[in-house]
């Protein structure tokens, strides 16, 4: 483990972005935070978390995939994929962490998605240890532990110093780069603020919510489940949820006509909108209870029994804290499956 | 703290369920904490008792709902509104979107809604508690140890700050007493905006709709947006678009979004309210109200009902759009 | 070697009553506009949508500008009354995103008057000519 | 980074013949610009056609696997996609990627077994690729049996192959049938689902079903009166798709996705998935 004091962080950030584009939280002008590219001046946030989850950089909102040129009846194809940069994202939280394991099972299973990995490849994950998680926060729900992210380094922040603890080759060679700016220390500091962060943990509101009922297998016991009417009865058919989620990852592909050419490209997508699976002669699914039950049982149960029980949500809380109606997948949780009651 | 109380409007809906006025009551549903509420139906005076809410938080204009609830429900459907939902109500029946006879509306008095954001921002996160004493919220956090008291007119939605109307302007029954339209400011940072140069302007903008990630939620949510298929959801209008994919995209969406309310929008602000972003939607609004109001008098959306809206009305002695820069001109 | 000048594309809306036949009228009476203006006949001002407008930008014009009948000559009676009071308001607008004002512009020109028809355009060409190119309603994916 | 394959991009195809089936299908054959077959494929898989600037779309190859030149496509007039393929000619290019989906288990679960093809409309579209491709192998499979049913004459489609070819083969019987009664039809008059109980086959084939819904459904309900399991009958599912490999969401329901699990289901498995196909 190595360590840095506070007052040189800037000079770790000069350090990461000499050899790779620097990511890390920002405040902004309306009091939330965002990730912005980190150049010199850059004030690294304080805040728990971004309003829109670090998927972009793997999986960015938008997306070029080709263009074409036609020309008569001739259509000819462009790639226009070129390596990704190489890229490091600070300041990641645990949850954050997990999402991208979520992604990876779906864009990198065969046949896998070369745009994502493209970028998967040359990104370098820095996590942060939570310090103050809130109200929202339910990722030991799904197994996570705040104060021990995962990602290439970890990082803790205490009052005075930060952290740093690679896990993997690429966590490693970042890790070196640092070493003139960091000094080896015993894990001492770090064992006491976990400690801290699990305090806190025994405090949160939803601290007992558990996936029991939930899982692969449930289908049958939960589609038909009358309180998806009552759950669904305020949605506004929005995509708030999904565009803020750091695992929905469903996506649409449209052809952009320039006026000199077709640019295919891929964005975000929701479950939630109307169109999603309107074809030219029909919707299977035409009504908003459809459409909102398909995304929490998506998460819930789809996910889960393809992917060897691993929940398709990690508990960051952006749901909960943005859905225009204050509807979510902790009123779901609770609603049906193995919390009622509770 | 709101004048009327939550035992207040269950007594009330439990009466109009009892008595048969009413089968079904459109209110706020409880959270999990103290300041998420959901719309919710409720059918039984049980389920009031169980459900119902009505504290500083219950911001949510319920004049939409009424146009997908309203149909389906087998008798009355009770509505509580609060005055500035009431002017929504008004303009949705004024553009025929849904069945007067199937709605009864109470008109309940309200004493302006609280920002989570801004109780969080002096109360720091994580809320454990909410209370409304007197004038004051009483907040505990899961890291002070003693509660905050915070004064409810610090932490006011910016719609409420800036409150229009206390005034209700449709109602079956009325609970509390009437209040009146208010001379708000609700146009100073209009003014602002207008006052600077272009180029602060664009750079305004710019910064803020560089945020939107076209989530809808501004649309959905909005009482004016009630068209069956928006264009943007549209593939034959041309300007079909599922995500900002740029800048041009961004300023389209809410240009033509503001624009298609233009006339028509109450200046409810659930459209801020609702954004993920922080996004001061109702800027765009309130310039077009401001803008129609300057140039073609005084309208205020949804004030009567089947008042014709001012861009889809004319009067031959209007002003030519060049005039409308040269009145700013000599204005500045 | 000839600097190469900026010339600006204008998209022009003209109603297909009064305005196109003014135009019209300015090529029989050969009275010279740039040919950077492209005229898109519509069967009356107020059938353009703000969506046209922004499109129009969107894909490379620097500069919209509609025509219509005088007020008062509307064929349809009340068309270019709405007309009037939507793109003064659409107007506003832009100009409150802080987009150029001198880039859009409405105007009654009618079949007689081709002369004025040539005028405005020489006008307006020269105007958004001094703005320079479109950059705050531009779509870069369609600048290629 | 350009040499890596990506699904999502496609090969440039053209399309070398129209052939006008009905009213409102044609089918398209469709080789890449060098002039082969754009990939190799199983009876019952699919590709995403597209024509650039106007949308990308799923058809089932109705070819069977077995010719080695082109790949064919009956496709149905019914959105945007189609309504622009419809108006193209010869010799246009679009772009072809695939192939999408699990295939009917030819090889394993049907090889030795008698066969029923029911086919309603355009749904002998996917069917056409796996009747052919088991009377190409012929000695494989026993009596063969397809039933086919469409509004009129004029709308079943390759009604030229299944007179000269299917009808004339040895062990191939062909029952067709319409909706309504027509001048110069002189065969069966009535729905696929009675037609099926009337002519009323042994419970030892297997059964492979493709039409519309209600087709499905009513001749499925037809079939197990008769006997069947529905662990013999397979169909075919159609939902919105965008990636074709289970990726982008859309043709999710329960935990299968149309695109990769399917398009081709057993009867007893579309059982278990809740009912939103």
């Amino acid at each position: 483990m190595r360590k840095c004091s506070l007052e040189k962080i800037n000079e770790i950030f000069a350090a990461i972005a000499k050899n790779a584009a620097l990511y890390l939280p920002v405040d902004r002008t309306d009091g939330s935070a965002a990730y912005k590219k980190w150049e010199e001046g850059t004030v690294w946030s304080n805040a728990l978390n971004t309003v829109r989850s670090p998927k972009d950089f793997f999986f960015p909102q938008t997306e070029d995939l080709m263009r074409f040129k036609t020309k008569g009846k001739t259509v000819q194809l462009e790639d226009i994929r070129t390596e990704a940069e190489a890229f490091v994202v600070f300041g990641v939280r645990a949850c954050d962490v997990k999402s991208f394991d979520i992604l990876d099972r779906v864009f990198l299973t065969e046949p896998a998605d070369s745009f994502y990995a493209n970028r998967r490849n040359h990104g370098v994950i820095v996590s942060l240890a939570c310090t103050r998680p809130v109200e929202t926060c339910f990722c030991k729900t799904f197994g996570i532990d705040p104060s021990a992210p995962a990602g290439d380094i970890s990082a803790w922040k205490t009052e005075s110093d930060i952290f740093f603890e690679a896990n993997t080759e690429k966590g490693k060679a970042l890790l070196h780069t640092l070493s003139e700016l960091t000094e080896e220390c015993d894990d001492g500091a770090v064992a006491e603020q976990k400690a801290k962060i699990n305090a806190v943990m025994e405090k949160l509101p939803l601290k007992d919510l558990s996936t029991k009922g939930f899982g692969g297998g449930k289908t049958a016991e939960l589609f038909d489940a009358p309180e998806w009417d009552e759950l669904s009865s305020a949605c506004l058919g929005c995509g708030t949820c999904t565009f803020v989620c750091p695992t929905c990852q469903c996506y649409d592909i449209k052809d952009f006509n320039t006026g000199n050419g077709v640019i295919r490209f891929r964005c975000w997508d929701s479950c939630m909108y109307s169109d999603f699976t309107k074809m030219a002669h029909g919707n299977n699914r035409l009504t908003q209870k459809e459409r909102f039950r398909q995304r929490f049982m998506h998460k819930l149960v789809y996910y889960p029994e393809n992917n060897d029980g691993l929940f398709s949500c990690v508990g960051c809380g952006r749901c909960l804290a943005k859905c225009p109606i204050s509807m979510n997948i902790v009123k779901v949780m609770k609603k049906i499956g193995g919390n009622k009651g509770e | 703290m709101q004048k009327i109380t939550r035992e207040q409007l269950i007594a009330k809906a439990s009466e109009l369920l009892s008595n048969g006025t009413v089968s079904q009551v459109l209110g706020w549903g409880k959270g999990e904490f103290d300041y998420d509420v959901t719309p919710t139906l409720f059918s039984s005076a049980e389920e009031l008792e169980n459900g119902f809410v009505f504290n500083d938080f219950c911001g949510a204009n319920f004049s939409k709902y009424l146009v997908s609830k309203a149909a389906k429900a087998d008798g009355k459907l009770l509505v509580f509104l609060k005055p500035c939902d009431t002017y929504s109500f008004n303009q949705l029946l004024t553009e025929h979107r849904f069945d007067r006879e199937k709605v009864y509306a109470v008109g309940i008095p309200c004493e302006g809604m609280a920002d989570i954001s801004k109780v969080k921002a002096i109360s720091g996160d994580g809320i454990a508690s909410i209370n409304a004493d007197g004038d004051n919220l009483v907040v505990t956090t899961l890291y002070e140890d003693a509660p905050i008291t915070i004064a409810t007119k610090d932490v006011l939605a910016e719609r409420c700050i800036n409150c229009k109307s206390k005034k209700h302007v449709a109602y079956d029954e009325l609970m509390g007493e009437e209040g009146e339209v208010l001379a708000s400011n609700r146009f100073d940072e209009v003014a602002r905006l207008e006052a600077m140069t272009a180029d602060e302007r664009f750079a305004f903008w710019q910064n803020e709709l560089s945020r939107c990630i076209r989530c809808n939620a501004c649309r959905d949510a909005c009482p004016a947006c009630t068209c069956e298929k928006c264009v943007f959801d549209n593939p034959n209008s041309g300007v079909e678009n599922k995500s900002p994919a740029n800048e041009f995209e961004e300023k389209l969406f809410h240009i033509i979004r503001a624009y298609h309310v233009a006339g028509r929008c109450t200046d409810c602000g659930e459209c801020s309210r609702v954004c993920p972003q922080n996004i001061p939607l109702h800027l765009l609004n309130r310039k077009f109200i401001k803008d129609i109001n300057e140039f073609y008098g005084e309208y205020q959306a949804g004030e009567e009902v089947d008042s014709r809206a001012p861009l889809v009305n004319y009067t031959t002695e209007d002003l030519e759009p060049g005039e409308v820069f040269d009145r700013g001109d000599n204005n500045a | 070697m000839q600097v190469n000048e900026y010339k600006p594309l204008i998209v022009a809306f003209c109603c297909n009553w009064c305005s196109y036949a003014g135009a019209d009228l300015a090529g029989n009476n050969r009275l010279a506009y740039p040919a950077d203006v492209k005229i898109i006949r519509v069967p009356c001002s107020c059938r353009v949508n703000p969506t046209f407008i922004l499109r129009a930008f969107q894909r490379g014009a620097d500069g919209v500008i509609i025509c219509g009948c005088h007020p008062g000559d509307c064929h349809y009676t009340s068309g270019n009354y709405y007309t009037r009071r939507r793109m003064a308001a659409l107007f506003s607008m832009l100009d409150f995103l802080g987009i150029e004002k001198e880039r859009t512009r409405l105007e009654w020109v009618s079949a007689a008057e081709g002369a004025k028809f040539a005028a405005t355009m020489n006008d307006f060409v020269q105007t958004v000519a001094s703005l320079g190119e479109n950059k705050r309603l531009e779509d870069l994916r369609c600048k290629k | 980074m350009n040499n890596v394959n990506d699904t999502l991009i496609p090969k440039i195809g053209v399309i070398t013949d129209v052939r006008i089936d009905t009213p409102d299908i044609k089918t398209f054959r469709v080789v890449t610009l060098d002039g082969k077959k754009a990939f190799d494929h199983m009876p019952g898989q699919c590709a995403m056609l597209s024509v650039p600037g106007v949308g990308e779309a799923m058809f089932s190859i109705t070819s069977s696997p077995t010719n080695e030149e082109f790949m064919e496509f009956s496709i149905k007039k019914c959105g945007c996609v189609t309504d622009w393929l419809h108006q193209a000619e010869v010799g246009q290019q679009i772009t072809i990627r695939g192939p999408y989906g699990k295939p009917f288990p030819v090889d394993d679960v049907f090889a030795g077994k008698d066969l029923l093809f029911i086919a309603g409309g355009v749904g002998l579209a996917p069917l056409r690729s796996v009747i052919n491709y088991c009377r190409h192998y012929r000695d494989r499979y026993g009596k063969i049996d397809i039933v086919y049913g469409s509004r009129s004459k004029d709308d079943l489609l390759d009604y030229q192959e299944i007179i000269n070819e299917w009808a004339t083969d040895e062990g191939v019987d062909v029952h067709l049938t319409i909706d309504n009664p027509q001048e110069g039809w002189d065969g069966h008059v009535g729905f696929v689902p009675n037609f099926v109980k009337e002519l009323g086959f042994d419970t030892d084939k297997v059964a492979v079903l493709c039409g519309p819904p209600i087709m499905i459904k009513f001749t499925l309900d037809g079939l197990c009166g008769l006997g069947f399991d529905k662990t013999n009958v397979y169909t075919t599912l159609e939902l919105r798709m965008k990636c074709g490999v289970g990726k982008c969401g859309r043709c999710n329901v329960g935990a299968k996705y149309v695109c990769k699990d399917g398009p081709v289901f057993r009867c007893d498995e579309l059982d278990e998935l809740p009912d939103e196909y």
